[in-house]
C-alpha cells in the first residue's frame, strides 16, 4: 500500500440505473472532506439503456480535468470494461458486479479483478437499485475510507424518501465495504492520502452560470431546453421565483432571445441559455439586440455538430458562429470561461458589460465544463458590480423640455445614455432598420457611416481588457499553448508535465474571444518559438481566429484539435503538441 | 407633480403610407382609444412588426419598439413582464402575425400575459410589394401566385378561439369609431387581446378593397344581439360570415399569467434591488454546493 | 457638340410616379440599339412617396457599373437635384419639371438647366404619369435620337393596354422631344457616338440567378419574399410551372430552406432565394443540409446590414455568416458572381456542385448586382454540365441482396453516391445526428472522426478549381485590387483608371468564397506590392477571410470598405486605394 | 418483375425507448397500416423530428429522414412535391410538432398537400428529459415548472380543425388496432391528414399516464355514432371530452394542393427531363430580356 495523492475512480453501466447518482455521492463526499474534484459523465441521447459511464478524479491538489487512466473502475457490465479498457493501467483495480456477467479484461492485462455480487447484495437488502451503494462500499473499503464516510451525503440524498430508504442504503454501503474489505489483497487498496480538509464547493458549469446570472440581479431568463444548456434553466426555474424573477419556458429559441431582448430594452437584466441549434436559430434576434443597443446574454453550451450532431458530446466548434454569425456587420462580446469557477465570474461579467456597452454578450461554455463538476473555492464576490450602464436620468429628461431624447446619441465613447419605458420624456423607437440618433428610420448615407462607426467601434476599450485572457507560466517561455474553455484544463496540466519533462511552456487562455484583443495576444505569445493552438473541434476555429486576427503568428503557429466528442486529457495534448513541437 | 393633461399620442412624421392606405385609421383609432383611457405616453409601448403596418410605430407617441419581422410577441411578452405596470400594445401585418410569426401568436394566446395585439390584415404583403399572404383568399393573383392562391385562407378569429384567446375582437379601417372602441377595451381586458383589423391595402389588393368589405361586413350584434362571453356563439358568428364581421366577439375575464407566476412581485421587475448583500449567496453557495 | 463614347442619365422624382418604368424602358430601348447599358435604382423601403432616382449609363463599351458623375438629370423635384447635386459637373445638363418646382441648382455651379413643364404637358395629353414619357422624348431630343427610337419598347410596354394608351404614350415622347429640341442650344446636346448593333441581352441579376436556376434544372424553389431577393421568386412563379417546376411560397425562411431541401433529399433540383435576415433564419437548416450531405442551391442577395438594415441599399455583408454560419463544423460552398452574366453561370454551376459534391451551396448576390441591370452578351450554355453527381444504380442496389445500402460509403474522395427515394433497396436513413455509413445514429469516437474527416474534405478538390478566381490585367502588377460580387465592376474600371495613371494594376476576382483556394490566390497575387481589397461593408469581410487563409500575404495586405448603403463607383476606388498605397 | 410480398416494414434496429413507452404501439401501428396496405418500403418516405419519438424512423423500414426539431412538415412537403409517387409520412412529439413546430403545421394544413402526419403527443418534452409541453395540462410540475404550469394547453385537434384540416383523428397507444386502422385511413386520405396520438411516456409523465388515459377516454362513436363528415359535431365532440377522445373525428375529401399547381405534371419532378435543349434558354433569353 503506497500513499497516492490523487484517485481516479470511474462508475459504468447502463443508462437509468442510478450511475449518475452513484457519481455524484461519491463526489459530493469527497468534496466534504476537503479534496479537489473532477466530474464528468459520458451518456448518449437516450433516456433509459445504453451505456453511460461516470469518471471523478479526486485529489489533493487542483484537477480541472479527468486523468489519461483510471485507477478503480466499477463496472455493471462488460460494455463499460470494453469501452474504458485503453484507460486502465497495471496497477487499476476493475470491481465488476458478478451477478449478472462475467467480466472479462484485455487479453494479457495486469489489471486486477474483483468480483463481487453487487446486484444480489443490494437485492438481499430489498432492492437492486440499491447495487450503486454496494459499489461505494466497495470504493470506500479499496481507497481506505470508513463506509460512515457516506453517511452524510445519503442522508441528504435519500433523507425526504424516509429513514427507512435511508438505512437501506446504509446498510448497503457497509455490506459492500465488508464484502470488499475481506477480499482486499495487501496491493489492492489506493491509500489517498489526506486533504487539506478546507470547504469547497461542488458545481456544474451551468450550475455556476446560472448562479452568476442569478448574483449579477438577472430577473428573467426565456429559453427552450435543450442539452447540455437546460441545466442552466432548471436552476434558474427553481431559484428566480425566489427573488422575484422570472423563467419563460418559450415556444421555440427565437421567441427566447426575442423575450430577454423585450426585457432587456425594459431595463431588466434577462438572458438566455441554449446550445449550438438553438444559437443558430438566434441569428437574426443576435443581429436585432446588436442593431438595436439592447442588452442581453446568451449562454451557449457548446456540444458536438453539425446540426443536431451528437448532442451529448463535448465540442468547442460554435466559435465561428458566435463570433461571425448574424448578417451584416455587428459588434458582439464572446466571453469563454475554461474553469467552473469562470463560469460563474463570466456570466455575472456578462451582464455589465451588457449594460455597459449596451451589446448582446455571448458566455460560451461547452459540454465539458457545462455538465462537468468541479470543486470551487469560496467565490469572489468583487466580481460583481452591478454596473447597469449610462441611464438617462428623469431630470436629464425633463430639462429637454418636450425636445426628442436622443437615444442613439453620437458621444465619443459611442455609447448612448439610455431610457426605460416609464421614464417620461424619454419616448424612442428602437429598430432594426438603420436609424439616426432619435431612432427614427433613415438612410442617408452621412448618417449611415456615423451610426455603424458607432456601434462598430463601441467596444474599443476591450482591446485592453485585462480579462481578455490568463496567461500561466514562465516568462520566457519557448511554447505557448493556447487553449479556450473546458481544454484550459487539460491544457494547464499538460503544461506541468510539458515542464517537467524539460520544456519551457506557458499557457495563454482566451476568456474573451470576441473581440479579439490582438495586440495583447501578441505580447503574450512574443518570443515563444511555438505557438500551439489546443482546441476542441474539426476546424481550428481559434486557430483560424487568430490567424486572422494576429497573421504575423502564422507562422509560429500551430494547430492542435480533437473532435470525436471528448475532452483532452493532459496525457493527449501533451503527445499532440510534441508532434508539432 | 403638475396635473397630467391627456395626451394625443400625435408625432411629428409624417406617415410613409400610401394615400387612402387603411392603416392611416388604425393609427387614429389607436391614438384616440390611448388618449380616452388617459394613458401617459411613457407607460406605454408600442412593439411592431416589420411591414407596412410596422411603421405605425413612428408615428404613434408612446415608446417604441420595432423588432424583426414576425416577433413582436415574444418582444411585447418580455416587455410586459419586464414592467407589469406599462401598457403593451403590439402591432402586426397579416404576414408578419399569421405567417411567420403565427407560432408565437398561438403561444402568446395561450400564455394570456397582458397585452393587446392589433394586426393590420390586408390580405396581402404590403412592403414587400403584393405578394399573397396567409389571409390571402383563395385564387387571388399575386406575383408569388400568377395562376392564383390555392392554400386554404387562415382565419385569425377562429386560430385565436381554438388557441383559447380570452379576448377576441374584429374592426375595420373605415369604421375608427367602432374600433377606437375595440382598442379601449381590448387595452383594458386583462390578459392577451386581439384586435383583427380589416386594414384595405389600396395599391396591391384589388380584391378585398373598401368597397368589398363594405358590402360584405356584418357586426357582430346584427340580427339579433351576441353575448360576447359565449365561445360557441362567438365561433359560430365567425363561420357563418365566414369572418366577414367586426365588433367584440369574445371576452373572458380572468386571471392572467401574471397572476399565476410564482413569486412574481406586485412592482415591477425593474424596480427590483439586485445589488444583494453577498451573504445572500454565500447562503446559496452553502446549501445548493456545500 | 462632340461625340461622346458613353452617356451618364438619370431620373429622379417620387416613389410611384413611374421613375422605375421611365429607367426601364430607357434601358431596354438603348440595349436593342446595340448600347451597352449599366442601369440601378435607389429607393427606399416604402411603396409610394420618398426620393427614387434611376441611374443609367449607355456606353459603346462594356459597363459594370455607374459613372462617378451625371451628364443628363430628369427631376420631378427638387430633392432630386439636392441628392444628386454632387454628381453633376460643369457640363452636366439637368432637364427639371417646371410644372410643380422651380429647380435650383447648386450655387455657382456651371450646370446647365432646362425647365420644361413636364407634367403640364403630360396631362395635357391626358394624364399627368405621361410626364415620364415627356421625359423620355426631352432626353431623345438631348441625345440626339429620333423620338421613334421608343416606339418599339413602348408598343411592348402598354400593347396590352390598348392603342389609345400605346398612342398617347407616343405622342407624350413626340412632345417631350419636340419641346426640347426647341429650346436646345448648340452645346446643350451630348451626341452618343452609334453602338456596334450587336444584339445583346439586358437583365438583373435576379432574373439571371433565376434563369440560371431554371436553365440548371431546378425545378422547386421555396422562398419567402424579401427584399432584395423577391425577385427572384416571382420570376421563377411565372416560369417554373412552364417547365413543370413549382414555387411554394412558405411560411418562413426555415421552412423554405428545409422545403427545400426535402426535394433535393428526393433527387429534384431545388433551391431557395433570400436576403440577410432570412439566411441568418436558415443557419440551423444549413447545417442539417451539411450533415446529411443534401445537396440544395441557396442564393443570397445580401442588402445592408445588421438587422433590417437598410433593405434597399446595397452591401456585402453577409460574407462572415455565408462562410462561418452555423454552429459547429461545416463545409459549404459560397460562390460570389460579379456581373449580371455571372449570376447567370454560378447560380447554374450552384447545382451542379451541390448535387457532385453533396453540400448546400450559397451563391451570393448583392443588391447592387441582383436589382441593377446590365447588358449581357448571348450566354455560353457550356456552362450547364448537368453534372447530377454520383447515384447509386437500381441495379447495384439489387445487387447487395437485401443488406444495408452504404449511403454514407467511405471513399477516397469523401462523396458517397447516394440512392433517392423509390429506388428499391436504397432505403437508408438521413439525420442530422452523428451517424455511420449507413446513417443510423451512433456516437463512436472513432466513426465520428472517420465521418467528420469525410465531410470536412469532400471539398478539398475546389482548392483547385479554376473558376474560382478570375485575374484582369498585367502579370506583373504592382498593385492588385481584390473584389466579389458587384465591386468587381466599379473595380475593373478602377484599374484601367490606374493603369492610364501610370500605376501597374491588376485585378483578382473572388468567384469562390468558400472553399477559399488559399494557394492559387497567394499565387495570384504573387509580386504585387500591395493587395488591397475592395469591399461593399464595415467590417472589411473578406479582408479578414484572406488574412486567414492567406495570413503570409498580411503585410502587403490593404483594406478599402463603403458601408454607406450605395455602390463604391470607379472614382471612388481610385481615390480609396491612392490612399492606402 | 417478381411477385411482391407484403412487407413487414421492420429493421434490426433495437429501439431506444424506454420498456413500455408509448411509442412501441405506434411504430406496430404504422409497420402494421403499411404492410396491410401493401406499400412498398422504397415508396414511403418516413419524416421524422427530434424527440425520443423522432427515434421511430431508425425503426421503420423505409426511407428515413430524420429532420430537425420542429421542422418535419417543410421537409415532407419538400419530398412529396418533388415526387408525387411517394407516401408521405411525418411523425413528431408533441414539443416538435405543436411547440417550436406549430407554424409549419398550421400552414400545412391549409396547404393541403398530401401527406399523413402522426404526433406522438406525451404531454411532455421526453428526450431532454421532463420539461413541460404546449400540451400539458396546467398545474403539471416538471423541471421548469416547479410551481405548475400555468399555461392554456395546446388543442391539436381544435386548431387542426380551426385550421382548416381535411383529416383529423386522435389514437392511444393501447389501443393498437384502432390506432392502425385511423393511420392507413390517414394515408389514404387525399391531402394532410393528422392523426394525433396519445402515447404516455412512462418516466417523465406521472400524470398522463395508461392508467390516466384508459380512465378518461371515449371513442368518438359512444353514445350514438358521430358522422365524420359534420365539422361542427366533430368540435363539439372535441369540445366536450376537452380533447379526451378517440377515433376519426373528421374527414372531408376534395382536391389537394397538387391538384391546383398550374402545370404540375403527372410524372413526379424526379422524373423531369432537365437538360433541356439550349434553344429553350435562347427562346427565354429573346423574348424575356432581348
Ligand atoms: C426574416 C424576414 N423575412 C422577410 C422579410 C421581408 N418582409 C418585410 S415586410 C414583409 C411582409 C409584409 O407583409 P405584412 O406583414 O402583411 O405587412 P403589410 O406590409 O402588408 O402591412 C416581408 C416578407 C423580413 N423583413 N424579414
Ligand atoms: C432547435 C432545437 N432546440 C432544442 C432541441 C432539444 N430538444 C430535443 S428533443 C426536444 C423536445 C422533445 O419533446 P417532444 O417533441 O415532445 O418529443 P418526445 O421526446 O416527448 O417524444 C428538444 C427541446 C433541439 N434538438 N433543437
Ligand atoms: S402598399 Fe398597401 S399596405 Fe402598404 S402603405 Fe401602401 S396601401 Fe398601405
Ligand atoms: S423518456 Fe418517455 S417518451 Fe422517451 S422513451 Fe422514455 S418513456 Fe418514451
Ligand atoms: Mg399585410
Ligand atoms: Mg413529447
Amino acid at each position: 500500500m503506497i500513499m497516492i495523492q490523487e484517485l481516479s475512480w470511474a462508475v459504468g453501466g447502463q443508462q437509468g440505473e442510478g450511475i449518475e447518482s452513484t457519481g455524484e455521492i461519491l463526489a459530493a463526499t469527497l468534496s466534504r472532506l476537503g479534496y479537489h474534484i473532477y466530474g464528468y459523465r459520458t451518456f448518449s441521447s437516450r433516456i433509459k439503456g445504453g451505456q453511460t459511464n461516470y469518471r471523478i478524479r479526486i485529489s489533493t491538489k487542483r484537477v480541472l480535468a479527468n486523468q489519461d487512466y483510471i485507477d478503480v473502475l466499477v463496472a455493471f457490465d462488460q460494455e463499460t470494461i470494453r469501452l474504458l479498457a485503453n484507460r486502465l493501467h497495471p496497477g487499476s483495480l476493475v470491481i465488476a458486479d458478478s451477478t449478472d456477467f462475467r467480466a472479462e479484461l484485455p487479453a494479457g492485462s495486469s489489471v486486477r479483478l474483483l468480483e463481487i455480487p453487487l446486484t444480489s447484495m443490494a437485492e438481499s437488502l430489498g432492492n437492486a437499485v440499491m447495487k450503486n451503494m454496494v459499489a461505494m462500499g466497495a470504493t470506500a473499503a479499496v481507497v481506505g475510507f470508513a463506509p460512515e464516510t457516506f453517511t452524510d451525503a445519503l442522508r441528504r440524498r435519500f433523507g425526504s424518501k424516509g429513514e427507512t430508504v435511508v438505512n437501506q442504503n446504509l446498510a448497503a454501503v457497509q455490506k459492500g465495504f465488508e464484502a470488499v474489505a475481506a477480499q482486499l489483497g495487501s496491493g489492492d487498496t489506493f491509500h489517498l492520502a489526506k486533504a487539506d480538509g478546507r470547504h469547497r464547493y461542488l458545481m456544474s458549469g451551468d450550475e455556476a452560470a446560472a448562479f452568476g446570472a442569478l448574483a449579477a440581479g438577472c430577473r428573467i431568463e426565456a429559453a427552450y431546453p435543450i442539452t447540455p444548456a437546460s441545466e442552466v434553466m432548471h436552476w434558474l426555474a427553481e431559484m428566480l421565483p425566489k427573488y422575484g424573477g422570472v423563467v419563460v419556458q418559450t415556444e421555440d429559441e427565437i421567441a427566447a432571445l426575442m423575450t430577454a431582448v423585450g426585457a432587456g430594452y425594459t431595463g431588466v437584466r434577462a438572458m438566455t441559455s441554449t446550445s449550438g441549434p438553438g444559437l443558430s436559430l438566434m441569428m437574426e434576434a443576435l443581429g436585432y439586440a446588436g442593431a438595436t443597443e439592447t442588452p442581453v446574454v446568451i449562454v451557449n453550451v457548446q456540444r458536438a455538430g453539425p446540426s443536431t450532431g451528437m448532442p451529448t458530446k463535448t465540442e468547442q466548434s460554435d466559435l465561428n458562429e458566435m463570433v461571425y454569425g448574424s448578417h451584416g456587420d455587428l459588434a458582439r462580446i464572446v466571453l469563454t470561461p475554461g474553469t467552473v469557477e469562470e463560469c460563474f465570474y463570466d456570466t455575472a461579467r456578462a451582464f455589465d458589460l451588457a449594460e455597459h456597452y449596451q451589446v448582446p454578450v455571448i458566455v460560451a461554455l461547452d459540454l465539458a465544463n457545462g455538465l462537468g463538476v468541479q470543486t470551487v473555492e469560496a467565490l469572489d464576490y468583487s466580481c460583481l458590480k452591478y454596473d447597469r450602464g449610462e441611464r438617462v436620468t428623469n431630470e436629464e429628461l425633463a430639462a429637454l423640455e418636450g425636445s426628442q431624447f436622443l437615444r442613439y446619441k453620437f458621444t465619443p465613447s459611442g455609447i448612448s445614455p439610455r431610457a426605460i419605458p416609464g421614464q417620461p420624456g424619454g419616448m424612442f423607437l428602437a429598430t432594426g432598420n438603420e436609424h439616426d440618433q432619435t431612432g427614427h428610420i433613415v438612410e442617408r448615407v452621412d448618417n449611415r457611416v456615423q451610426i455603424m462607426n458607432k456601434r462598430m467601434h463601441k467596444l474599443d476599450p476591450l482591446v485592453n481588457d485585462s480579462l481578455a485572457f490568463v496567461r500561466h507560466g514562465l516568462q520566457d517561455a519557448d511554447v505557448v499553448l493556447v487553449a479556450f474553455g473546458s481544454t484550459i484544463g487539460p491544457v494547464l496540466e499538460a503544461r506541468e508535465r510539458l515542464e517537467a519533462a524539460g520544456t519551457k511552456a506557458a499557457v495563454v487562455q482566451v476568456r474573451m474571444a470576441a473581440p479579439f484583443a490582438a495586440s495583447q495576444f501578441s505580447d503574450l505569445t512574443a518570443g515563444a518559438r511555438k505557438v500551439i493552438v489546443v482546441e476542441n473541434n474539426a476546424g481550428g476555429q481559434l486557430y483560424g481566429l487568430i490567424r486572422r486576427e494576429v497573421p504575423a503568428l502564422a507562422e509560429r503557429l500551430a494547430s492542435v484539435r480533437k473532435y470525436d466528442g471528448t475532452p483532452f486529457t493532459a496525457g493527449e495534448v501533451v503527445a499532440k503538441c510534441q508532434e508539432v513541437f | 407633480m403638475a396635473v397630467q393633461t391627456k395626451v394625443s399620442f400625435k408625432t411629428d412624421a409624417k406617415p410613409w403610407w400610401c394615400p387612402g392606405c387603411g392603416d392611416f385609421a388604425v393609427l387614429a383609432a389607436l391614438q384616440r382609444a390611448a388618449t380616452q383611457l388617459g394613458l401617459r405616453p411613457e407607460n406605454v409601448v408600442l412593439v411592431a412588426g416589420i411591414g407596412c403596418s410596422g411603421k405605425i410605430g413612428d408615428y404613434f407617441g408612446s415608446y417604441n419598439i420595432h423588432v424583426l419581422h414576425g416577433r413582436t410577441m415574444p418582444v411585447a411578452q418580455g416587455i410586459k413582464l419586464a414592467n407589469r405596470n406599462l401598457t403593451v400594445i403590439a402591432a402586426s401585418g397579416d404576414g408578419d402575425g399569421y405567417g411567420i410569426g403565427l407560432n408565437h401568436f398561438i403561444h402568446a394566446v395561450r400564455r394570456n400575459i397582458d397585452l393587446t395585439y392589433i394586426v393590420m390584415d390586408n390580405h396581402i404583403y404590403g412592403l414587400t410589394k403584393g405578394q399573397y399572404s396567409p389571409t390571402s383568399e383563395k385564387k387571388f393573383r399575386t406575383v408569388t401566385s400568377p395562376a392564383g392562391v390555392y392554400e386554404q385562407p387562415i382565419q385569425p378569429l377562429v386560430l385565436a378561439l381554438a388557441a383559447g384567446a380570452t379576448f377576441v375582437a374584429q374592426g375595420f379601417s373605415s369604421n375608427v369609431n367602432q374600433l377606437t372602441d375595440l382598442i379601449m377595451k381590448a387595452i383594458r381586458h386583462k390578459g392577451f387581446s386581439l384586435v383583427n383589423v380589416l386594414s384595405p391595402c389600396v395599391t396591391f389588393n384589388k380584391v378585398n378593397t373598401y368597397d368589398f368589405f363594405r358590402a360584405n361586413l356584418v357586426d357582430v350584434a346584427d340580427g339579433g344581439g351576441h353575448d360576447p362571453h359565449d365561445r360557441t356563439a362567438a365561433m359560430r358568428r365567425i363561420t357563418e360570415t365566414g369572418g366577414l364581421v367586426t365588433g367584440l366577439l369574445y371576452e373572458e375575464e380572468g386571471p392572467s399569467f401574471q397572476d399565476y407566476i410564482p413569486g412574481y412581485p406586485e412592482t415591477p421587475l425593474t424596480e427590483a434591488k439586485i445589488d444583494l448583500p453577498t451573504s445572500e449567496w454565500d447562503k446559496i453557495l452553502k446549501e445548493h454546493f456545500g
